[in-house]
């Protein structure tokens, strides 16, 4: 029913980003979990197909895809908690940003020893 | 100058006032360059931007701005204003990105060195330049029964209403209807069907006025497919609020009063 | 007299048609699957948080995963139990919210009509799916290659 | 020709005509029509309170009310109407907290009571706790509340209609004593839709209006932007009388260049105001009470100080209040809103820094003459069936020559209601009075000649000369030589005004022209109060006169009343007729006006 023609973007702050980056990730790791879940059904057809399959993750580039989504994981996980406390918390509402912050960084705090070690993996390769 | 006692003190009958106080010296003036999105049907079915080259002054608004535009300018930029200090909710607009009002923001908290970017409120059809057609804001509103029912007989003088269950919806009586918080909401700029925080805020004006007897009426109202749920938490609506509401805080009032009456 | 036309209010408080809302929705629907995003979100941390650590951080991480890791923990219940219902959250979690997202952004009937059918029968799909090759999930199926399977096949 | 059909048609949907409308809509079937959204009307800014004699916290009566109101007006007050405004103003508030106005509270849950300059116990012995309020927001509590009792039952609004005409028709009658005479009945009214460029006949059985106020004829005013006075315009234009239009209520405290309020109640909370040398200068005019005195004094003093050179400012056109002894504390628990104002508008901090003010007018006193049932006079004493008026666009008079704090809220409430009852009952009896064949085309001319107009004269430009003459001339201090040349200014300016020219020619949201129109009644208003002020020599209330600084009972204890008259000149005048009106007594005699 919106006929209004296309503006600027609007310049929302940390509520606005974080629920666009929340909605992003969310579909991100839906459509991954599709395509997760497929790919383990492998498991019931052979353990060959299986293997086949999983081998071909076991690359840099599919590495990096896999620590992309991880990071999208997480950043959903402890988001979604923050939007549970406004909705819950009392004080939710008013603390909002600064639990954005945090969100941010308990991100940092979780993402950096994962990479370290993920990536290193990845690219030393195990086996 | 300033007296240290807490008792009220005569102030004295004469002080040295420091110089340049109460703005004594000269009104600094400074050029702004305005940018108002344009959009008349009867003209184009185009939008566009129009940019205008003005000199402003120490304590001018965007309000000023636009007037001296118009009134100097091009009599043909239209826009909705009345009162000019934020109290009647006429000038809701989109200031360099947000829902501001144009009559109590000050040009000088503006970055004046870029461009000023003014268009109109999103989410709601846009009648000509920065006016927007208001009534679908307006029947959310009507819809959730903005006005007291009670049951129960009439008392003859006032009811009573301890100072304590006043002071619980104070906040959400200040709204003014300027619509900057609704339009201001991503949700509802889906599709706008979605009732909206300001629609909401005037729900829980109601459902906690201790007077009330509709409150389940109108919890039953808000407890729909377009309504709280939909809320995503995004808190545009509370920063655009220029009543300073905490408009999200409301709604996740409501959220929880739906949820204890159901379960 | 003059009069050649009475009129109706145009934009008076009688509702104009193309201001309604689309039809009421009844029921508890919306709050309950409001709440279903927070309990779920709360317990899907446990579990996802549980199983990424398991898969990527112990022991060789990704490189370590195998049909025989999958097979190992599906040997015991615990994680079948798990994973199972990490499997059954996230897809009711995770389809809810693109349902929300089709309902934000898919204003024409028809098309949030398709895409809501698209979106059900895929969750169903993966969901049966998911669900059936945990159940019957054999972990030494017969005829593979003994190094591929988990150690205790050997037996 | 658009011809809607209504029992009853409101002009305005501020406190009066919403009021008004409540009443109306709920025993005839009663549209709206208002130039803005009804919640944007300007009884939104009134912030101090609403006067009732509950009797909540401290002994009163409406009696006392009755004769605060009158000494207020100096003297100038109907009595009569002074006294059911009194009288009815407990009910008034009483109906407000039914309909769900959330007024702040005692601590036993009743609705609580401030001061308020002027409104004292048993005549005059000590203030009393009277206005009723909802913080500093009691007009706009007001007014959300009053439309919100109008969602509820169903009033039929008409928003962004802009009423440019009434529909007034003259039929010969003969009055008791046998003298025939011209009476005037009406038929409706015309308007304008902003949405879309029509214009609409609204013919009804009875009209109110309920249009407030005409500040911006001046410079500094609290009035907003769409204070025009349309409502008296159209009246006049008529051939309906406006009364007493030369008391304008100029309250000391707005904001210095912008004319936004600071309430009264900042010098009631120990705020004073000093000049350009720190001095407290109150102390010399008003020694006693000093910086509380009268809203006419205090203004007068004000205005004194600059004229003398004591201003403050590169132009010296202003004074300081000070609140820099206060305690913040103290600052932000009573004085929340002129803190915000002061900070926002003029970037000022009241807590360290002295705020720049200057009186800005606020109140019309004056308006359409109408009884106390809110039936409009064509004449002293002979009322226009059908047509009623509410408000700040009426004179009842309740407000004489100064109106007191918190009495405009209540008059709103007072006599909105018994316009809207008595409008609504007089319609369920009468018939519809014929609209006349091309009853629109005077407003058609009107809008075309406005939207063809291609002269060289700006609008904005010809209303800042208009604001500019009256702030200089018209305002706090008046003099013969100072209206005489007001009057000069706004000949040439009507002058000009035929050349003038406007860019937006659409029919869309077109208020380009709009605000031409206003100009034509901006001016009309600014030349019958000239007009009336140069014909009272005497000083009462909101009218000082520095050639006449006394009152004058003897020769002007009684209303002006202007008519518009072709044959007629009032002074250098021409087209104005100026009579009087007898004022109403009941049982207060008049006194010197001391406090
Ligand atoms: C800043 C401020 C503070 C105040 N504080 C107080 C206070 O504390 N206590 C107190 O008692 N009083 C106070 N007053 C005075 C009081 O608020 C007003 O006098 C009163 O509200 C006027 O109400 P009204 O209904 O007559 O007019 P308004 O509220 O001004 O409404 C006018 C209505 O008429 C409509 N209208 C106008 N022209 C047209 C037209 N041509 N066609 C259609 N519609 C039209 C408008 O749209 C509007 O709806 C204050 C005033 C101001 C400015
Ligand atoms: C890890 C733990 C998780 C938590 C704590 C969590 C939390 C949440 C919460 C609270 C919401 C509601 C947001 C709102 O209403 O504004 C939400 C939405 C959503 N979640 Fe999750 N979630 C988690 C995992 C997942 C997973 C695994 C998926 C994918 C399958 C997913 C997909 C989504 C989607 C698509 C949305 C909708 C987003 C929107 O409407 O903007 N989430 N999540
Ligand atoms: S809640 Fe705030 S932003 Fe929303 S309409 Fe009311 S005043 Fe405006
Ligand atoms: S902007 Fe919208 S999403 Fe909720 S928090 Fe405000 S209503
Ligand atoms: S003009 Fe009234 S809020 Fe801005």
């Amino acid at each position: 029913m919106s006929k209004t023609p296309a503006g600027t973007l609007y310049r929302g702050r940390e509520g606005m980003w974080s629920w666009v980056g929340h909605r992003v990730t969310g579909v991100a790791i839906f459509f991954f979990l599709l395509v997760h879940v497929l790919d383990t059904a492998l498991v019931r057809v052979s353990p060959d197909a299986y293997n086949a399959v999983i081998a071909t993750y076991k690359n840099p580039f599919m590495a990096l895809l896999e620590a992309g989504l991880v990071a999208a994981i997480v950043f959903h996980a402890f988001n979604g908690l923050r939007v549970i406390l406004i909705d819950f918390w009392k004080k939710g509402p008013k603390y909002q940003a600064k639990m954005l912050w945090g969100v941010i960084g308990l991100w940092v705090v979780v993402m950096v020893p994962f990479l370290i070690r993920h990536l290193s993996l990845a690219f030393t390769g195990g086996h | 100058m300033t007296a240290q006692n807490t008792e009220p003190v005569e102030p004295a009958s004469k002080v040295d006032l420091a110089p340049g106080v109460g703005g004594g010296g000269e009104i600094p003036s400074f050029d702004i360059t305005l940018k108002v999105r344009r959009y008349n049907p009867e003209v184009s079915e185009e939008a566009r931007w129009d940019e205008f080259k003005l000199t402003m002054y120490g304590t001018d608004r965007v309000l000023d701005a636009l007037h001296k535009v118009k009134w100097e300018h091009d009599g043909s930029v239209s826009f909705r204003r009345s009162c000019a200090h934020g109290v009647c909710g006429s000038d809701a607009m989109r200031i360099n990105g947000r829902n501001r009002l144009a009559c109590k923001t000050l040009l000088k908290d503006l970055d004046t060195s870029k461009p000023i970017t003014v268009e109109p409120i999103k989410g709601l059809p846009v009648e000509k330049d920065l006016i927007v057609d208001m009534e679908p804001f307006f029947q959310s509103y009507r819809e959730i029964m903005p006005f007291l029912i009670s049951s129960g007989h009439e008392p003859t003088r006032e009811r009573l209403q301890s100072p304590e269950d006043r002071e619980r919806f104070d906040d959400t009586t200040k709204c003014i209807l300027c619509a900057a918080c609704t339009s201001s909401c991503p949700v509802f700029w889906t599709d706008g069907q979605y009732f909206g925080p300001a629609a909401i805020v005037n729900a829980h004006r109601f459902i906690f006025d201790s007077r009330d007897d509709a409150g389940d009426m109108r919890l039953e109202i808000l407890n729909d497919r377009e309504g709280v749920w939909r809320c995503r938490t995004t808190f545009n609506c509370s920063e655009a609020c220029p009543r300073g509401i905490q408009v999200t805080k409301a709604i996740a009032e409501v959220k929880q009063a739906v949820l204890n009456r159901r379960i | 007299m003059a009069v050649s036309t009475e009129i109706q209010a145009p934009r008076s408080g009688r509702i104009a048609p193309e201001y309604t809302r689309h039809g009421r929705s009844k029921g508890n629907f919306e709050m309950g699957a409001w709440l279903f995003m927070r309990l779920s979100g709360v317990v899907l941390v446990v579990l996802i948080f549980g199983h990424l650590f398991v898969n990527l951080m112990v022991g060789e991480g990704v490189h370590a995963i195998d049909f025989g890791f999958v097979a190992g923990k599906w040997a015991d219940p615990f994680w079948q139990v798990w994973d199972l219902s990490m499997l059954w959250l996230a897809m009711l979690h995770g389809t809810n919210g693109v349902r929300t997202i089709i309902n934000d952004y898919a204003e024409k009937d028809g098309t949030r009509i398709t895409l809501k059918t698209i979106l059900y029968v895929a969750s169903a799909v993966i969901v049966v799916l998911g669900t059936l090759v945990i159940f019957t999930f054999d972990p030494c199926p017969a005829g593979a290659a003994a190094e591929l399977l988990p150690s205790f096949c050997q037996a | 020709m658009q011809v809607h059909k209504y029992d009853v048609v409101i002009v305005g949907a501020g406190g009066a005509g919403m009021r008004a409308a409540i009443e109306s809509g709920q025993r005839a079937r009663t549209a709206v029509l208002t130039k803005l959204y009804p919640t944007r009307s300007h009884t939104g800014a009134a912030q101090g309170g609403m006067c009732a004699a509950l009797a909540n916290v401290e002994e009163d009566n409406w009696e006392w009310h009755t004769f605060d109101t009158i000494k207020g007006g100096d003297y100038l007050v109907d009595q009569d109407a002074a006294e059911v405004m009194a009288k009815e103003a407990i009910d008034a508030v009483l109906d407000l907290e039914k309909m769900g106005l959330p007024f702040n509270r005692t601590p036993e849950g009743r609705i609580d009571q401030r001061r308020f300059g002027g409104h004292t116990r048993d005549h005059g012995k000590a203030p009393v706790r009277r206005a009723c309020y909802a913080a500093d927001r009691t007009g706009h509590m007001i007014l959300q509340t009053l439309y919100q009792n109008c969602v509820k039952h169903n009033v039929e609004f008409y928003n962004e209609y802009y009423v440019l005409d009434l529909l007034v028709l003259e039929e010969d009658a003969v009055r008791e004593d046998g003298t025939a005479y011209k009476q005037k009945r009406v038929a409706g009214v015309v308007s304008y839709d902003l949405a879309s460029g029509e214009i609409h006949v609204f013919q009804a059985k009875s009209v109110v209006f309920a249009s407030g106020g005409v500040g911006k004829v001046f410079k500094t005013t609290s009035n907003a932007h769409t204070l025009t006075g349309d409502g008296m315009a159209i009246a006049f234009r008529r051939g309906i009388p406006l009364e007493d239009m030369e008391f304008v209520q100029f309250h000391p405290t707005g904001l210095a260049g912008l004319g936004i309020l600071l309430s009264e109640a900042a010098r009631g909370e120990g705020a004073i105001l000093r000049n350009s040398e720190g001095e407290r200068f109150m102390e010399r005019y008003a020694p006693t009470i000093k910086d509380l005195a009268p809203r006419d004094i205090v203004a007068r003093s004000m205005a004194l100080e600059v004229r003398e050179g004591r201003g403050c400012g590169p132009n010296k056109d202003y004074v300081l209040l000070d609140l820099t002894h206060l305690e913040p504390a103290h600052i932000d628990a009573k004085l929340p809103d002129i803190t915000e104002f002061a900070r926002t508008y003029l970037g000022v901090e009241p807590y360290t820094e002295p705020v720049p003010v200057f009186p800005t007018a606020h109140y019309a006193m004056g308006g359409i003459p109408t009884n106390i049932k809110g039936e409009v006079l064509q004449d002293n004493d002979t009322v226009i069936p059908g047509l009623y008026a509410a408000g700040e666009v009426a004179c009842v008079s309740v407000h004489g020559s100064n109106r007191l704090g918190t009495n405009s809220l209540l008059d709103i409430n007072v006599f909105g209601k018994r316009a809207g009852i008595y409008a609504a009952e007089y319609a369920q009896t009468a018939d519809f009075v014929e609209v006349p064949e091309g009853a629109d085309a005077d407003t058609i001319r009107l809008v075309e000649s406005v939207r063809n107009a291609n002269g060289t004269e700006r609008v904005a430009q010809l209303r800042k000369e208009l604001q500019d003459t009256m702030d200089a001339n018209v305002q706090v201090f008046r003099t013969e030589q100072s209206l005489n040349e007001t009057l000069n200014v706004i000949a040439s300016l009507r002058e000009r005004y035929r050349n003038i020219s406007i860019q937006d020619k659409g029919k869309r949201f077109n208020l380009d022209l709009l605000e031409a129109v206003e100009l034509g009644f901006l001016l009309d208003m600014a030349q019958v109060m000239t007009v009336a002020a140069l014909h009272r020599k005497e000083s009462r209330g909101g009218h000082f006169r520095e050639d006449y600084p006394d009152r004058d009972d003897a020769n002007y204890m009684q209303h002006s009343m202007a008519y518009l008259d072709d044959t007629a000149q009032a002074g250098t005048v021409a087209g104005i007729r100026l009579d009087t009106k007898p004022v109403v007594f009941t049982r207060y005699e008049p006194m010197v006006r001391k406090y």
